[in-house]
Parts: C-alpha cells; structure tokens; sequence
C-alpha cells in the first residue's frame, strides 16, 4: 500500500468520524430544539455536514465507480432533503405553526392571519 | 457476527417502536408515514441479512408506492381513526396462540444462520454451485428468479397485472382517459400551480436521472441487485413525482390512457411470448435454450432479458395507472352517501 | 507509517465503519424519538424525512463494512424513495389533518372530530 | 435456554408479525387494518429471508474468484427465499393496491371506513327492507 | 415433443395468457373470452382422457427437473377437479355473457372478462401444480381476481363484502406461506413430491407440526370451514350473478383439492390422520359447519343468502369425507366436489334468472312465482332436489358415497348426523318451493328488460349433467375410485439433485468475442447479452 493510499484513508477516515459526529449532534438537536423550524435546522445538520462527511469520507476508500455512486447518492441528498425541507417549512409556515423560542421574536404572530389566508387560497 | 447481531438488534427494536407506534396513531396520516418507515428499516435489516434484492424491492415497493398509495387513499377518506378497538380479548387470544404456535415451531428449527440447516442443503446447493454454468449470471437470485423459477416469476407478473385490471375496474370513470378529460377548472388550480418553484425545478432536474436509474437497474440486474421489477417500480416513481408536481392533469396528456393499458398487457405478452416460443421451438415453456439451441447459455441470457424487460414494462405501466387513478379520484364530501359510477 | 498502514487496512479501518455505523445507529434513534413523539405532524414529517437519509448512509456504511459497496445501487434508491415519499405527504395532506395538528402543539388531536372543511377538489369536473 | 441464544430473531420477527396482525383484527377503521396486514406481511418476509442467512455468508452474487472466474469456495447465503419473497412483496403490494380501491369507494358509499359504522349501516337498510316486506305482506 | 405433451401447461396458459388479450379487444371481449374458456375446458378434458388409465402427466416448466424448477404434475384427481372447474367457469361466463353488460359499468367489460379469465387460470394452476409455493403464486393471483370481481356486484354492499374477504383472505394466504416456509425450511425442498418424501423422517418435528398447523388454517380460511367461514355469505351473494355462480362452482373446491393433498400427500395420511388426529378435529367442525350453515340458511329472507349459507353446510360435507382418513373418504370428497358444484353453480344461475325477472332475489318478492314462471321455478326445484340429495340426482351419488365411506370406517353417528343436516336441507327448499307454489301471487314481475334465458339455457344445461349423472352414475363413480385410490395409494419420492447441464466449454470465450467483451479473461457470468459493469 502507498503512502498517497494511506494519507487518503486517513483523511477518509478523519472525514467519516466527522461526519458521524455531526449526525449525532444534529440528532440531539432534533429532540433539544424548542420548536419546528429550528429542529429543521438540527435535521438539516444531519443531512448537509453529516451526510457529505460520511460519504466523501467513504469516497476516499473506493474504486472510481463506487465513489462516482458515493458523489451521486449524495448530490441527490442534497437537493431531495435540502428540497423538502424548504416546501416542507413553508407549508408549516402557511398554516401558521409558530416559532416557539423566546429568545427570539415571533414575526408569525404578527403576519398569521396573512398567512393563513394564503394557505387556505 | 457479533456486529451483525447487535446492529439487528437495534434494527429490531426499532421495527418494535414504529409498529407501537403506528398502532396508537390515529392519525392515519401520521401512522402511514411510520409504515413506509417500517418498510425502509426492515429493508435495511433485510441487507443486513444478505438479501439485496429483497432490500431494493421493499424499499422501492412499501416505502415508496404502497406509503404513496396509502396518503392518496387517505386524501380521499377520513384520516382519523375512532378510539377503541373491536373485541380486544379475543383478538388478543387469536394473536398470541398464532405467535405462540409460531414460537413453538421454530424449536425444532436449526440456530439462526447455521449453514448445516437443511434448507441450505439441498435446492440451495445446487442453486450456489451450478447456475454459474447452467446460466452465467453473478447473481444467482437473478438466475433462480428468471429462469429456474421463471414460471413463478411469471406468476407474479400476472398478480401485478390482475392488481392493475382490478384497481382500474374499481376506480376508473368513464372517459378518464381522453384528452382534455381533466381539465383544471381556473378556481382550483392553486394547489399545483402555486406549488413551490424551487421544488419544481429540482423535480425537473432530478426526473431524467430517476429514469435513467431506473434503466440502468433493469439493466444491472444481472450482476447486481436490481432487475425487471425494481426498474419498474423506479420507472413509474419517476412519473409519480411528475405528477405530484405539476398535478394528474399534467400527467395524463404524457401517459395516455389506452397506450398505458396496452403497456399493461404488452408486458405480460412479451414475457408470456418468449415462453410460447420455446413451446413452439418444441421446448417447454420458458425453457430459454430454445432461443438459441446451438448454446442453451446464451439462451438464457436473452430469454432472462425479455422477460426482465417484460416485468418492467407491466410493472412501471401497473404502478402508474394505479397511482393514477388514485390522483383524479375527486374527493368525496363528508357524509355523503352517494354512490360511485 | 507502514506498520500504520497496515493496521489501517485491516482492523482500524473496519472501527472506523463500526463507529460510523454505530453513529448513524444512534442519530436514527433520536430522530425517531422526535418522529414518534410529534409534537405536530410537520416534526414527525421532518423527523421521518432525516430518518430516511441516516438509512441511506447506513446502507452506503454497512455495504463499506461488510466488503460489499456495489450495493450503493440500493442507497441511491432510498434517496429517491424518501424524496418522492416526503413530497407524497406534503401533497396529499393538503387539505388533510395536517392543518388539524398545527393548531395545538400539545398533543395530537387524533381522534377529535373536527371539519375539513372540503376544500376545492383538484380535478373537479371528472367526477361526473 | 440455549435455544433462546440461537432463535430470537425468529421470535422478534414473530412478535412483530403478531403486533400486525392484532392491528388487523382489532382495529376497526379500514386503512389501519391495510396497515397492520402490510406489518403483517413484512414480518413474514423478513421470517422468509432470515431463514436463508448463512453465518459468515455474503450476498448471493457471485464474488470474482482467483482465475478471473467466480468465486465458489465463498459462503454465499440461500437465495432461494429471497426469490420466493421478491414474489410475496408483490403479492402484498398488489394486495395492498386492491384493498385501498375498495376503501376508496366503500368510503364513498357509505360516508365512513369504519367498520362498526357500516356494519350498522348495512343492519339499518336490511331492517329497513324487513319493514317494508312485513307491511306489503299485511295489505 | 407434440403439442399434446404440452396440454397440461396449456390449460393454464390459455385463460392465463387469454386474460392481457382480451383486455386489450375490448370490442371482442366477449366472445373471445367465451371461445378461451371453452378451449380452456376442452384442453381439460384432454387432460381427464390422458389420464384415464391412472397415469401422471409431469411438466418440468423451463426444462428445469423438479427439485431446481418448477414442475405441473397432473394425477387422475387434478385432471378431475380441473375438468369440474373449467367447465362450469365456461358455463358462467356464457350466462355472464348476457348480464355483465347490466352489472358492469359501461366500458369496462373487457376488464372484467380478464379478471374472469385471471380468476380461472389461477384456480386451475393451483390444481394443477406439484411445487408449494407455485400453489401460493396462483393462490393469490384467483384471490385477487375474485376480490374485484365480487365487489363489482349490484349495491355497495358488495364492496364491504369484497373488503372483508379480501382481509380474511390474505391472512389465509399468509398463513398458507408460513406454513410452506416452515415446511421448505425443515426439508429445502418446495416440490410437493419432494418434501413429502423427506418429511415422512421429521415427523417428531415440531417444526412440521406447526407447518401443518397453518397450511390446514389457512386453507380452511378459503375453504370456509365452520368457525372461518364468516366471508363467504357476503362473497357468494353480494356478487354478480355470474361470479356468484363461478366462486359456488369453483373456488372452494379447489382449495378442497389442496387441502386433500397437504393432508394425504403432503404430510401423508398416517401422520395426520393416525398421528395428529386431525380427522376427528376436521369431522366435528364439520359436523358443526354442516348444522350451522343449513340452519342459518333456514331463517334467510334473500335467495342468495340462503344459496351462500347452503354452501357452508355443503363445505362441512367436503370436509367430513376427508376427515374420515379413508381411501373412500377421498373417493366420495371428490365425487362430492363435482355433484356440488355443478349443482350449485346452476342454482346460482336460475337465482340470476329470478332475479333477471323479478328484479330482486328476496323471497318475499317469489309469492307465486311457480305459476308465473313456470319453468323457472321447475329449474330451482331441480337444482334444489339435487342440494338436498334426492335418488336420481348427482347430489345423491356424492352423499350416498360418503355415507358408505361413514359406516365403513365406523362412523355410524357421523353417518346419522350428516343424514340429519340433510334434512334441514329439505326445510329450506321447501321454504322457497311453498312461497313460489303456494303463495298467491301478490304483484307482477318488474321487468326489467332483461331475458333470463340467457341465464337459463347454461344452468338448464347444468341440471341435466347432474340428474344424467345421478341416473347413470357408473363412468364417474368408476372415474373417482380410480382416482382416489392413486391418490391414497402414492408414494412419494425423494427427487434427487439434477445433474448440472453440460457446459460449453468455449461459451465464455464466444460469448466475449460476439459481444465484443474486452475482458477475456472475465468469468462466464459478464458475457452476457448486456455488458457487464460488475467493479
């Protein structure tokens, strides 16, 4: 085995670590977080860092073909879960589910029944 | 193993809350989405397993169509359920002596995964050892499937199809099929139209992908997992995304009515055909070395073809009138006691 | 470096995948909590939803550490799955319950009868 | 005990085929006995295809051997169930595919899918038609 | 091979194949449907000459040996219950012909004539098969097909009846596979033949046990026997006129036949009979199944309900011969089989005819219907005669059969008591026969505009089989002894491994060059038609 083969999956296996950590991270967001739209964040974390950590880790470990499949799996990633979770927001903020921390102020309040009439047009 | 072991484990308990959980939900909406959950663990637990194909049939076939065709129907029905159960003790009674008859057979049953059990032993055997030569595929389910099963094969193509005639029996309406038949009256045309732009555009960028997948698993079936029922499922999931897009209306002008429901038939045909053929050729039925009896292997390999094709194209063309005529079902008020067509 | 090398190749290079696999494990086991627990359906759709993708990581994770990653074919359906099952649920729940839960985010309002009120059907004038 | 050590998925696999099947005894509104039937039949695939795992066996596709052949002398586990399960999953699909077109239009006729109330509506239109035959049999 | 070594794939092949056909001519629906069911029903008459002389007809499907493929295995019995169940399929479908324009949404019939079609290839593949799991495959493939056919009958209720058979159904089908797993997991084998021989050295196995187990609760499911049988009422009478009498005549009988084969061939008569007892669990359920349908049938107020409730108790008889454990039991379950059927696929036909001119099949709309109607209701005392078993008629054959099977294994109380449900039987014909003759004709008919004897003509036919074979019973009597006795009398053999097919030694290397592989050195399986990408 080369060195170049050695440093690659070191950085590979760095990656893959990094990656589950940031899985576990948002994971403990999804059940900490106070309302709906930061727990999408949390989600998101998974989804973005998580995912793209994992798999360009797993890449570094495979033949062209099998990390040409990685690349793909994660590109769909990307876009699908980034995708659905946009639509997914905006309906939930069209039917007017609230912000729920109080740290931060809730500008629904203010524009729910816009919002709902739009939802229900 | 041990790995092996505790990753089913954990699989399993997962299996256990979902299925808990999907019996208190009444929200059926909800409990839907935790069933195509179900369906996505166990297929991951039947990787765990070994059986890919079986893992890519469930993902593609109980998360993705069955949990799509459980919200349509539940668009279209109450999606509540009411409290209570019916005759719990006695249900409870029939459960657990079918689970407990169920435990007691499997005491005579061989330990999990030893490779002496006798189910290994004898069909199996020959399967692993011979259809490298008999038929020339890396994957054996694929052999087993298409040529040393194929007439159960065939039969399974035939339930998709009488799925199809019969869902098509029940729900299509007249004239759902000609053009212009769905025609969006302008008042309610905002639940597609007004559909986010950025998922469209990502829908329309990911569908030639999803169909070019689709033909690349009908393709790799041979040598991988994968095959005529997985493309097919792929294929029609690619069009449902469409119309869960831009709406049944949009769909219909693409899929027709009639071509599709030839397509239903046409698949079965071509499977059925190739079979007929060898019957001709004075072989038996679906004995593929008919196709070329100077070198009965590369007549399996082009009757394995056909009738992958053939599987693929009934499924995809099943899948979507399904799907279909799920979509344009108009929703019924509530209470109505009116009847259908 | 080369005793290193080698020690990747056998043993620590499959902990790495048994720790990845272990992560994944435990991320789908929060999430699922969230997805089991609610509090409104858009939690559990989101939670569902990063449920899916772990399982696509999983399966990509599992391929590595059991030495066979050609099944990432399998992966690459799953994406897809989740992302047409996720947009099935936004679309079909239009005018379904989903709009019931997000009123109250205590509990779910699973067996309260309440109207829906019959929005305008998609494909209107097929039905007669 | 030994055998506890050697049996438990069988019978984690049972327990959840059985929650299944409750849900479809049970249960009373239409859609959620198509789902417990769907549990139901998973648990049974998923019985199916343990019983093909070999310990220490990878998937049956043949591994590329030394000589550029296949590798036979690898443990491949049974293939057999996996194929009679590709069949099943489609059975329960189709299954599946067919019950729901008859909630649809069981929901349809009757306003509802659950069963107590179609039962009763079913026993209130055939005491309805009793009705009108004992009163025709009177004039 | 000539094409009459291949009648017994043809048979399923031509409705099977038949069904995408026809669905695809909706102008000719109709009479291609008819023409396929009867070339259906000619081939099994084929199949019931070949057969004659107590031989058995195999197939290996795909030229794989049984063991590795799938093979048709084809024995006097089969070749019997095929012949029964595709000539009634071809008579309700010619009276089907008339009325599925009426019950049938406009447009569709060709849809509807597939599922028939589909519905009859998979009952015949059932009977026909000698691989377990292939008999699940058509299982579920004439289930499927039954559940839309009944829910396209007249009122809603049909599809609440659909429904419950359609879960009552698929837990019967899933129970048959389990039972088939265990069975194939305790001897690898899923060729009947095969694991019956290799199961004759587990018996003490608790794993076949339970295999048995759900195999017969399964099958009893979608035969109907007593505590299961709560689908059928709703199944037989909700359903169109011609699907009723189709799944009367048919569906039940078959699944009878797979239950004669698990039982006697399958796991072999001395182990479940002498080692399980299953015979004396199978004849009390009869028993009571045979009391509780003709009773419930008693109090019924709508003719098809009561022809339904009929059929549970005609079930219970199905059952009693087989659970006798004899080699006559056999004889007279499979006389029984066809007497019933044939009867009951009549009357389901006259009932169409009644309804067809009445408009509906309550009885209290039947009050003078003998006198205005004459023949009608000449057909209904016909059929009705041979229900109850009068000399002279197929259905007295069949019980005569089974009572000398009764008194011959000792019996006698059994005998007594299915004589007695007998006679409950006799009430309730004689309720409809007292409201149609004896009642004064309360109203006129409400036509309809329909002609019943589009309907009449194929049960008239029908009814003549049955009081032909009641008076010259011999050639079927003779037909089923023979039968039963090779059934009763097989011994199964354990298949062996196949030799593999010789190889082509320079296949490989051809199929590179052809298809332009550039790995020579790749092994066989790359060489296929597509190329490979295999990492």
């Amino acid at each position: 085995m080369s060195i170049v083969e050695t440093i690659m999956q070191y950085i590979g296996a760095a990656l893959i670590l990094g990656g589950s950590v940031f899985c576990v991270i948002g994971a403990i967001g999804v059940i900490r977080l106070p309302d709906f739209y930061s727990r999408c964040h949390a989600a998101g974390v998974t989804d973005s860092a998580g995912a793209a950590g994992v798999l360009f880790g797993l890449c570094f470990m495979s033949a062209p073909l099998i990390a040409f499949k990685l690349i793909t799996i994660l590109a769909f990633l990307w876009l699908s879960s980034s995708v659905a979770t946009h639509a997914l927001v905006q309906a939930a903020y069209a039917r007017g589910v609230r912000v729920e921390n109080p740290r931060v102020k809730d500008w629904t309040h203010g524009q729910e029944t816009s919002a709902k009439k739009e939802g229900e047009a | 193993m041990i790995e092996t072991n505790s990753i089913a484990l954990v699989f399993f308990a997962f299996l256990l809350v979902i299925g808990v959980a999907v019996t208190v939900q009444r929200n059926l909406f909800a409990a839907s989405m935790l069933t195509g959950i179900f369906s996505l663990v166990s297929a991951a637990l039947f990787t765990l397993m070994d059986a890919v194909d079986v893992a890519f049939t469930e993902a593609a076939v109980g998360a993705g169509f069955s949990t799509v065709l459980f919200l349509a129907t539940l668009a279209l029905t109450k999606d509540t359920e009411k409290p209570g159960v019916k005759r719990p003790f006695a249900a409870t009674f029939v459960v657990l002596l079918t689970g407990g008859a169920l435990i007691y057979g499997t005491l005579d049953m061989p330990a999990w995964g030893t490779s002496e059990a006798p189910i290994h032993a004898h069909t199996a055997s020959y399967f692993v050892t011979h259809s490298i030569t008999d038929i020339g595929l890396p994957n054996i389910v694929t052999s087993v499937l298409a040529s040393y099963r194929g007439y159960d094969t065939f039969g399974e193509l035939l339930v998709v199809f009488t799925a199809g005639t019969g869902v098509t029996l029940l729900m299509q309406r007249k004239g759902l099929f000609r053009p212009g038949a769905l025609a969006i009256p302008p008042k309610s045309r905002a639940p597609y139209v007004r559909e986010m732009p950025v998922v469209r555009a990502v829908a329309k960028t990911m569908l030639p992908f999803i169909l070019l997948f689709a033909l690349y698993v009908q393709a790799h079936g041979d040598f991988g997992p994968g095959g005529g029922f997985q493309a097919g499922v792929i294929f029609a999931t690619g069009f449902v995304l469409y119309g869960l897009i831009w709406g049944p209306a949009k769909l219909q002008p693409i899929i027709g009515g009639r071509p599709v429901q030839g397509l239903m038939a046409s698949g079965v045909l071509l499977y059925g055909g190739v079979g007929v053929f060898c019957l001709l050729m004075g072989y038996p039925f679906l004995d593929y070395s008919a196709l070329t009896p100077d070198h009965p292997v590369h007549g399996q390999h082009y009757g394995i073809f056909l009738v992958e094709l053939g599987v693929g194209i009934t499924v995809s063309a099943v899948m979507l009138i399904i799907y279909f005529v799920f979509s344009v079902r108009p929703r019924v008020g509530r209470g109505a006691g009116e009847l259908g067509p | 470096m080369m005793v290193f090398a080698a020690a990747m190749a056998t043993g620590a290079l499959h902990v790495v995948y048994a720790i990845a696999v272990g992560a994944l494990v435990l991320t789908m086991a929060l999430v699922l909590y969230r997805a089991v627990s609610g509090p409104t359906v858009y939690d559990r759709i989101v939670a569902l939803n990063a449920f899916g993708t772990k399982t696509v990581l999983l399966i990509a994770a599992l391929g590595f550490l059991y030495g066979r990653p050609e099944w990432l074919d399998l992966a690459i359906t799953y994406v897809l799955i989740n992302f047409v099952g996720t947009l099935a649920v936004m679309r079909f729940s239009k005018h379904g319950s989903l709009t019931r839960e997000a009123g109250d985010d205590t509990s779910d309002s699973g067996g309260r009868d309440v109207n829906v009120a019959t929005a305008a059907v998609p494909t209107g004038d097929n039905a007669r | 005990m030994t055998q506890a050590a050697h049996l438990w998925h069988y019978w984690l696999i049972i327990v959840l085929g059985m929650l299944g099947l409750w849900v479809v005894i049970a249960k009373r509104h239409y859609v959620k006995k198509l789902l417990g039937l769907s549990i139901f039949q998973v648990s049974v695939i998923m019985f199916y295809v343990s019983m093909g795992k070999v310990e220490g066996g990878t998937a049956p596709v043949y591994l590329p051997g030394e000589d550029g052949g296949v590798d036979l002398t690898a443990a491949y586990s049974n293939p057999l169930p996996h194929v009679l399960m590709l069949t099943a999953i489609v059975v329960g699909v189709a299954t599946t595919a067919l019950g729901l077109a008859l909630v649809v239009r069981i929901r349809e006729a009757y306003g509802t899918s659950e069963e107590d109330e179609i039962a009763a509506a079913d026993r209130a239109e055939e005491d309805e038609l009793h009705r009108q035959e004992l009163a025709e049999e009177a004039l | 091979m000539t094409l009459s070594d291949h009648l017994p794939v043809l048979l399923v092949l031509t409705p099977l194949l038949g069904a995408p056909i026809v669905s695809l001519f909706r102008s000719i629906s109709r009479p291609l449907a008819t023409l396929l069911a009867a070339a259906t029903a000619a081939i099994a008459w084929g199949l019931v000459q070949q057969t004659a002389d107590g031989s058995e007809l195999n197939y290996h499907l795909g030229g794989w040996a049984p063991p590795i493929g799938i093979e048709y295995e084809i024995s006097m019995a089969a070749a019997w219950t095929v012949a029964v169940v595709s000539t009634l399929a071809f008579f309700s479908i010619l009276a089907g012909c008339h009325n599925a324009a009426r019950e049938v949404t406009e447009g569709r019939e060709h849809l509807y004539y597939a599922a028939f079609l589909l519905c009859l290839a998979g009952l015949l593949g059932m009977a026909t098969t000698g691989d377990a799991f292939n008999v699940f495959v058509f299982l579920e493939i004439s289930s499927l097909s039954t559940y839309t056919l009944v829910a396209m009958g007249k009122g809603r209720r049909s599809f609440t009846a659909a429904f419950n058979y359609l879960i009552l159904g698929t837990i019967g089908g899933t129970f048959i596979l389990l039972g088939i797993g265990l069975a194939f997991q305790a001897t690898g084998s899923l060729n009947i033949d095969d694991i019956a021989a290799r199961i004759q050295d587990l018996r003490g196995s608790r794993t076949v046990l339970v295999a048995f187990g759900f195999l017969a609760t399964g099958l009893s499911i979608k035969l109907a026997v007593f505590p299961l049988h709560q689908w059928l009422p709703g199944a037989y009478a909700e359903s169109p006129t011609a699907v009723g009498a189709f799944l009367a005549g048919t569906a039940t009988k078959v699944i009878y036949f797979q239950l004669i084969r698990v039982c006697v061939m399958l796991f072999g008569a001395s182990y479940v009979f002498e080692e399980l007892h299953f015979g004396t669990l199978l004849r009390w359920l009869s028993v009571f199944g045979m009391f509780v349908g003709s009773l419930a049938a008693v109090y019924q107020t709508s003719l098809k309900r009561l022809l339904a409730f009929s059929s549970i108790g005609q079930v219970g008889y199905l059952t009693l011969a087989l659970s006798l454990g004899s080699e006559l039991g056999v004889r007279a379950g499979l006389l029984h089989l066809a007497a019933h059927g044939i009867t009951k696929c009549a009357l389901f036909l006259v009932t169409g005819a009644i309804v067809a001119t009445t408009g509906s099949d309550r009885l209290s709309r039947l009050a003078g219907f003998g006198k205005r109607r004459p023949l009608i209701a000449f057909a209904f005392v016909v059929g009705g005669i041979g229900l109850i078993g009068v000399p002279g008629t197929a259905g007295f054959v069949s019980k005569w059969a089974l009572l000398r099977a009764a008194f011959e294994s000792g019996h006698t109380i059994i005998a007594v008591l299915s004589l007695a449900s007998s006679m409950i039987a006799v009430v309730y014909v004689w309720r409809v026969v007292e409201v149609m003759y004896l009642k004064p004709s309360v109203e006129t008919d409400s036509a309809d505009g329909s002609r019943p004897w589009a309907l009449m003509v194929p049960a008239s036919i029908l009814l003549a089989v049955s009081i032909g074979a009641g008076l010259y019973s011999a050639p079927a009597t003779a037909y089923a002894s023979r039968a039963a006795s090779t059934l009763w009398n097989r011994v199964p053999v354990a298949a062996g491994l196949p030799e593999p097919r010789p190889v082509h030694h320079d296949d490989a290397h051809d199929a590179a060059a052809e298809h332009g592989a550039h790995e020579s050195a790749a092994p066989e399986g790359q060489a296929g038609p597509e190329e490979g990408s295999t990492p």
